[in-house]
């Protein structure tokens, strides 16, 4: 007892609370600009999700107006007009709702299945953790963004859907190598050992013990992964391989900026979305922060 | 060492293999062949039948794809259906103007990003880190394409201090000074607004690392010895966070051949990059397939890349 | 002069493929107006047209001081790197021509009508009866490496196109029409049988069969010579990739090429051999500029002129007072086309289904066209550089366009009251009518990707027919990028019932090959007795007949019209913004600066800023 | 200062500050330590040695740390002295050897660099004169081949080789204060004891006064020359070794040498207290310290206020409820037994 004890050392005297929320709330708390950042992220997701459901027609916002033509901001368009006339304030809302559900969407299907793969892989072991982990390291090695663009031009129907099924094929290992490296420490520890040794069905410890362990890591790489998605988005678009003009998105506004002329004169028409995703992206990288302190002192890499 | 070489390159084969019968499918399966464009009502459909079929293309998949990676094994990479070049010289041509630019990027990346995460790290959470991790920030959450259009507009235009496109200016004279400066002239722009949009990752990683390297046990031997802090810093803590940045090399370099797609596009930059997306929309098969191997290839050797490095300066894992 | 026939054109200018312009004209600069455009019946108070017409110079007056020598600085506007072939039987890329105009081995000159003359360095004689034709180059004529031009290298294309080894596309049926080549090409024969050469100066050609094509470079001949003292002994098939084609290669032109970054720029010199005269100017730089950067570096006074400038661009440099902007109608239409049938691959032909097509009703084509607000598109995003069209034949061809035509303008009402009338009624009140059988009634559209600007523009459309009641979606979700687009309205996709393609013309804008019935290219595939006739006649040997041939065009214009399978859309201007320093240039078909490009002078060391 | 002591700690009180509060993890620790003695430092784990070490040397963190009362040495007051005036201290008059070996080096550095690097700043030896010292430590420490191992990376060397090198480092300056925090616990039984050996022969050597932390009171009875038993930041018995290990006083001394596996013991069981150290937040800041963990003895039997009485010359003992205390399996009560580990 002595000798494992010795090992912790010092931390013996904070006893740390044994939930995961309670760190994260403490970690919130003391942090003034991550608690400022996720009570912004809440307020205005919340916002634009009632909005765009509530307040925007989105057949009459996207009714393309060309006498609008790059309307100025003022009494018409509170944030002026963009190529077809059509309302920036409107597109950013139902923009930024797209973007984000498709980020959503993308963290959701990537983050379950790369933390099942992850959890499968680490806990286990043996022949099924070589065979993923060689596909995960063929993933990381391969280029991505190339294929990803190839996949775009060979889907027969670009839809919303095939959008993020594309990119969840690509995205979803970096997780999977993260919560199988914290779930193969994991599995290793006494608490597992001993549950196995009680004979407890493998199942009930991989989602009662360790799953529960690693949530806070989980949240953060998903919190993480969820601003990257918005970045490639918007990447792709502005290389033509964005989502159809029937699908507003913040990556096609901000793509609108492909000419120096608009950037310059027309910078009502892509700087608020731009400045928007940057705000947006600070939040979630703040409380991603502070979320990755709450779950592990020594921090990971961003 | 170079046994572990050998066993990395034995790896590799199989993944380039399977990168290959990906990427071909795919590319078989794009709508479009690079004739479409070509025709004319003049054309013969006979003619246009003719060409298919000496080009191979209406041969199964798997006996064009057998026929292809033989000749690729001969170094035949298969001939451009636009540029009507070897893919080889013109994927050759390219690749040199985009190792330029990636090989100025790393350099500016590293040459800002380093001291950045040091005095990030050193002085943590005080203001200058504070400020710091907000540039980092910053600068991830920008779209690269739209920090570069603002650094074109403003230093290529508004400014005019560097060229805006191209990657030689024709006045000079291949081979003189003169000719190579303004190569380095034409890369810089493109290579610093890279450089700054790939100092997020560095940053972030080598301030924890220090941050870390801080609370290490052997941070406390060399104070216990009663050396300033400032030589604690530089020869332990700093040494030891650099390690895993110098690791890091392969895979920036990796990193950077990704972004070139969007650096070349923006600064009309004839790279590799630029050619990719060209010949997308082009249906240029053989570019495309040549291409998404040269990267993944390319890719993993980052990555063998980043080893030996690691195995170079870190003598835990040097293998004598 | 550049031999360009009709080609498929895509929206964008960076996809462009062959390039339809041509060059021509007289020596002696005429003081013509710009060709007539149209005078079509557009909505009230947009006299779109006419108006347009006179929006541009077609030639820069400048008195000033022209300095001694210089060199011109061009900008070509593209967003990748050209290809680089510079021969022409070989080059691809419309960009490359338009490198290679700067020091052509073109052989003809052409009229306002693109009609070739006797003012270029060979002339044409051609013998009706015999399906003979006879090309004589002047005797002084040098490359520019100081070799004399001979006959030689007139008849070197000849045998580099119909070669085995040549893998272009301008070994065509029209190449074919020479006597002999087929068997030139299946290797049968040493050389083309019907290629004469009388003597050092002369060559004869026979044919198969002439039609009016020949005076307009068709027909089979072809009018650029080779250098054969640089390539005869390069085997066809490493051509293409020679230094001779790629890097030094030898011309006729007013220019020589000095150096080549490749993909980038082109320098060249002035070609101290030319036969018109030593130019004035010193050189020429050409650099290729990325569509997002031309029009701040215009403003800057990078460039002397710009090539492939988009119009759609136009207001970002309307308003620059260190250019002026030249325009003149291009060779293109753009056209809205129906559905109407199959291609039946093993027979070659095209069969029209008019009952069982979803687009059958001639009254729903109709209302479609006129269901379009082309007009405002035109005027908002393109400030009139492109304006409705009312025919198949761009107003260019003064002679062969038909004026008169109505065409289909913007009225929605009218677009109603067809429908109604057609039986195709909202029977269920969602907005959208239904078939006259009363079931839900989706149009599928294809339309090509290009820049944001063609998104709105297509989502317009589509406002605008959703507004007269009709469900118009978009095949596959989104705009189809151009070889994909070209690759299902060939294939018939059943997924596409309706689409929006466009043709560069050539400068001979005869309809064959694209409305015949044996044509893969008559996409809507509509024909009948009567359009099969007509197409036939304008090439046939009474088609030698200016008249005759004038009717038989107008014959088919009125014939297109009235059925609605193919409704035209645009026609456009072509601009090329052009610094205050340069003199003596000129835009006009009649006139155009490539044929005199040695004339071309500056006023000033550097280009003007803004 | 009086006699030989070189170290006199007076009323220390060192803090860790959670959220805005500081809780004081050494609560008021007196104590001196003489030339050429052995002071060992005894408790289980968190009762505040650790602390107390680094806080004579300084190497604690500034921002969350606070350290008040004297620590007298060469009449300046350690806590007292700023990061340089310390740095002049550190590693020259006063040296440390750390606990565990393997992450105590610097993985980066060869051997004789770390060794060096402390001669550089408190000596004036030039170069060669600096690396003939190096060979000459790692030889006194018990090395045998120095030029070698001088060029090695710490991973290729053993354990116990590793902890020669620190303590060739902690000497390298000739030291008169050694504190050693636990510098045997990582190590191999066998190695334990040649580093206790090699520590007894450097002090014979250097006369150097040792304060030895440690929770092994095996170690205690083989080297040191005094002990004072550490309990929840306070010293609750102090004493010769002698006279502690044949006559411990406090419940908890008297607890730790009963948890000690006796080999010729009767009983495989072990005499244990229930109960650990109460945490720094929650831990009683008045009272005996130690009364929740044998809750049998009655409460009037603890001072109000413990203080350290001497009951014998040099023997000291916190509160009084050593005079009550019996152990419970002594009354054959059994319920707070382990089996022993064997």
């Amino acid at each position: 007892m002595a000798k494992k004890n010795k090992k912790t050392g010092n931390n013996n005297y904070v006893n740390s609370p044994p939930t995961g929320l309670q760190v994260i709330f403490r970690e919130f708390m003391k942090d003034k600009l991550a608690m400022f950042s996720l009570i912004l992220l809440v307020v205005v997701i919340l916002g634009i999700f009632v909005w765009a459901w509530l307040g925007i027609d989105q057949q009459q916002l996207l009714r393309v107006s060309l006498r609008d033509k790059f309307a100025e901001p003022g009494e018409k368009f509170l944030l002026g007009a963009d190529q077809g006339g059509k309302d920036i304030v409107g597109q950013i809302i139902v923009g930024a709702r797209n973007s984000m559900l498709i980020a959503i969407a993308i963290t959701l299907i990537t983050g379950v299945f790369g933390v099942a793969v992850g959890l499968i892989c680490g806990y286990f072991g043996g022949w099924i953790d070589n065979l993923f982990m060689r596909i995960i390291d063929f993933f990381i090695t391969i280029p991505q963004l190339m294929l990803i663009i190839v996949f775009i031009t060979v889907v027969p129907k670009y839809t919303v859907g095939a959008f993020i099924l594309i990119m969840s094929l690509f995205l979803w290992t970096g997780t999977a190598r993260l919560v199988r490296s914290k779930a193969l420490s994991e599995s290793r520890r006494d608490y597992v050992q001993a549950s196995k040794t009680l004979g407890t069905n493998d199942f009930v410890i991989i989602t009662r013990e360790i799953l529960p362990n690693l949530s806070s890591i989980i949240i953060v790489e998903m919190t993480l992964n969820f601003a990257g998605n918005v970045g490639i988005e918007t990447g792709l678009s502005y290389l033509g391989f964005g989502l159809p003009q029937s699908t507003p998105s913040l990556g096609t506004l901000v793509a609108s900026a492909n000419n120096p002329l608009v950037l310059q004169q027309y910078w009502w028409s892509w700087l608020p979305a731009a400045l928007f995703i940057l705000l947006m992206m600070l939040g979630i990288n703040y409380v991603g922060q502070a979320l990755r302190r709450a779950a592990d002192s020594r921090q990971r890499l961003g | 060492m170079w046994k572990t070489i050998v066993r990395r390159f034995l790896i590799m084969i199989p993944q380039l293999f399977v990168l290959s019968v990906i990427i071909f499918v795919l590319a078989k399966f794009m709508p479009g062949d690079p004739f479409t464009g070509l025709i004319s009502p003049q054309t013969d459909p006979a003619r246009i039948a003719e060409l298919t079929e000496k080009a191979g293309l209406n041969d199964p998949w798997h006996i064009q794809y057998m026929r292809w990676i033989g000749n690729a094994f001969q170094g035949d990479l298969g001939l451009s259906y636009t540029y009507k070049r070897d893919v080889a010289d013109l994927i050759g041509e390219r690749a040199l103007n985009t190792f330029w630019l990636s090989l100025l990027s790393v350099f500016i990346l590293y040459l800002i990003a380093i001291p950045l995460g040091i005095l990030a790290g050193r002085y943590q959470n005080s203001r200058l880190d504070k400020t710091i991790v907000l540039y980092s920030f910053v600068t991830y959450a920008i779209p690269t394409f739209v920090l570069g259009l603002i650094f074109l507009f403003l230093f290529g235009y508004k400014l005019e201090w560097f060229p805006t496109s191209g990657s030689v200016d024709i006045k000079y004279e291949a081979g003189t000074l003169r000719y190579y400066w303004d190569k380095f002239y034409h890369i810089l722009l493109p290579s610093f607004t890279y450089a700054v949009l790939g100092t997020t990752g560095i940053i972030q990683y080598l301030r924890s690392e220090i941050i870390d390297a801080k609370t290490m046990d052997y941070v406390r031997t060399a104070r216990s010895k009663g050396i300033p802090m400032r030589k604690v810093y530089s020869k332990h803590i700093f040494r030891n966070s650099l390690l895993p940045i110098a690791a890091f090399l392969g895979f920036t370099i990796t990193g950077l051949l990704g972004g070139s797609i969007f650096v070349e596009t923006i600064f009309g930059y004839p790279g590799m990059g630029q050619l990719f997306v060209s010949s997308i929309s082009s249906r240029d098969y053989s570019v495309i397939t040549a291409l998404v191997m040269l990267f993944g290839f390319l890719a993993l050797l980052g990555s063998l890349l980043s080893d030996i490095i690691m195995s170079i300066v870190d003598p835990r894992i040097r293998i004598e | 002069m550049k031999k360009t026939k009709w080609s498929l054109v895509a929206l964008l200018l960076s996809v462009l493929l062959v390039l339809a312009a041509c060059s021509g004209g007289d020596e002696e600069p005429t003081t013509e107006e710009p060709e007539e455009t149209s005078t079509e019946d557009t909505t009230d108070g947009e006299p779109a047209g006419e108006d347009s017409g006179s929006l541009f110079e077609v030639a820069v007056t400048n008195e000033g001081e022209a300095i001694e020598g210089g060199t011109l600085q061009v900008a070509m506007v593209k967003d990748e790197p050209f290809q680089g072939i510079f021969n022409w039987e070989l080059y691809e890329d419309g960009y490359d021509a338009d490198l290679m105009e700067w020091m052509t081995n073109s052989l003809f000159e052409v009229d306002e009508n693109f009609m070739i003359t006797d003012e270029g360095i060979a002339t044409l004689e051609v013998d009706q009866e015999n399906n003979k034709a006879t090309v004589k180059i002047r005797e002084d004529v040098k490359w520019s490496d100081g070799e004399p031009l001979t006959i030689e290298d007139v008849i070197l294309p000849y045998h580099i196109i119909g070669h085995k080894d040549y893998t272009g596309v301008r070994y065509d049926t029209a190449f074919q029409n020479i006597i002999g080549a087929e068997e030139y090409h299946a290797g049968t024969a040493e050389t083309i049988s019907g290629l004469k050469q009388i003597d050092d100066y002369t060559l004869e050609i026979s044919f198969k069969q002439l039609s009016p094509s020949i005076f307009y470079g068709g027909d089979g001949l072809w009018t650029y010579a080779a250098p054969a003292h640089q390539i005869a002994d390069i085997p066809v098939g490493e051509l293409v990739e020679s230094d001779a084609v790629r890097k030094n290669p030898v011309s006729l032109g007013a220019f020589k090429i000095d150096k080549i970054v490749p993909g980038e720029s082109v320098s060249f010199v002035k070609n101290e051999n030319y036969w018109k005269g030593v130019p004035k100017l010193d050189g020429v730089v050409v650099k290729v500029v990325p569509s997002s950067s031309i029009s701040v570096a215009i403003e800057s006074g990078d460039y002397d002129i710009v090539q492939s400038f988009n119009a759609t661009k136009m207001p970002e440099i309307e308003n620059l007072e260190n250019i002026s902007i030249l325009g003149r109608p291009e060779l293109y239409y753009s056209y809205l086309g129906f559905k109407l049938g199959k291609f039946d691959t093993v027979e070659n032909k095209v069969v029209t289904d008019m009952e069982g097509s979803k687009m059958g009703n001639q009254q729903l084509r109709q209302a479609m066209g006129y269901a379009l607000d082309i007009e405002q598109v035109s005027e908002v995003f393109y400030n009139n550089l492109r304006e409705r069209a009312n025919s198949l034949i761009p107003p260019v061809f003064e002679a062969f366009y038909d004026e008169e035509l109505a065409g289909y303008t913007y009225d929605p009402e009218k677009a109603m009251a067809l429908l109604d009338e057609a039986g195709y009624e909202d029977v269920d009140g969602d907005g959208f009518r239904e078939d006259p059988n009363g079931e839900p009634l989706e149009i599928k559209l294809a339309s090509m990707s290009s820049d944001a600007t063609q998104e709105e523009i297509i989502a317009f459309y589509l406002q605008n027919w959703a507004d007269v009641g009709l469900n118009v979606t978009l095949t596959t979700g989104r705009l189809i990028e151009f070889n994909a687009f070209y690759d299902m309205v060939e294939a018939d996709d059943p997924e596409i019932d309706i689409y929006m393609g466009a043709w560069g013309t050539g400068t001979n804008p005869s309809p064959s090959g694209l409305y015949g019935e044996a044509d893969p290219f008559n996409y809507s595939r509509y024909t009948s007795e009567e359009l099969e006739t007509t197409v036939r006649a304008i090439d046939s040997p009474e088609a030698f007949d200016t008249e005759y041939r004038a009717d038989q065009f107008k014959a088919f214009q009125q014939h297109i019209e009235e059925v609605a399978n193919i409704i035209p859309m645009q026609f456009r201007y072509e601009i090329m913004p052009v610094n205050k320093r340069v003199k003596n240039f000129s835009f006009d078909y009649a006139d155009e600066y490539t044929s005199h490009l040695h004339e071309l002078e500056l006023v000033a060391e550097e280009p003007v800023a803004n | 200062m009086k006699g030989n002591e070189l170290l006199k700690i007076n009323n220390l009180h060192t803090g860790f500050r959670i959220k805005d509060t500081f809780y004081d993890a050494v609560d008021g620790v007196s104590l001196s330590v003489k030339k050429n003695e052995i002071l060992a430092i005894v408790g289980e784990s968190g009762c505040g040695k650790s602390t107390l070490a680094t806080s004579i040397i300084g190497l604690y963190d500034h921002n969350k740390t606070r350290v008040q009362g004297e620590i007298v040495f060469d009449n300046k007051n350690l806590a007292a002295l700023s990061e340089e005036e310390m740095n002049d201290i550190r590693g020259f008059q006063i040296s440390m050897i750390f606990q565990d070996p393997l992450s105590a080096l610097n993985p980066l550095m060869r051997i004789g660099e770390q060794i060096e690097e402390g001669l550089i700043y408190h000596t004036k030896l030039d170069k060669s004169k600096r690396d003939s010292r190096v060979l000459e430590l790692l030889q006194q420490v018990g090395i045998r081949n120095p030029e070698r191992v001088a060029r090695q990376f710490p991973h290729q060397l053993s354990g116990g080789m590793r902890q020669r090198v620190i303590i060739a480092i902690a000497i390298a300056c000739k030291p008169q204060i050694i504190i050693a925090d636990e510098p045997t616990t990582a190590l191999d039984v066998t190695i334990q004891a040649q580093i206790l050996d090699l520590l007894i022969e450097l002090q014979a050597e250097t006369e150097a006064g040792i304060i030895l932390i440690t929770h092994d009171l095996g170690v205690v009875a083989e080297v040191a020359d005094r002990v004072a038993v550490m309990y929840a930041g306070q010293i609750i018995e102090e004493a010769a070794v002698e006279e502690l290990f044949a006559n411990p006083k406090h419940p908890y001394t008297r607890s730790l040498f009963n948890s000690i596996p006796q080999m010729n013991s009767q009983s495989d069981r072990l005499n244990v207290i229930e109960g650990i150290v109460p945490s720094l937040m929650n831990l009683p800041r008045s009272g005996c310290r130690f009364s929740s963990r044998i809750p049998w003895i009655p409460g009037e039997a603890h001072e109000e206020n413990p203080a350290l009485h001497e009951i014998s010359p040099g023997h000291f003992v916190r509160c009084t409820c050593w005079k009550e205390f019996h152990f419970k399996t002594d009354k054959g009560g059994g319920t707070h037994e382990l089996y022993a580990n064997k």
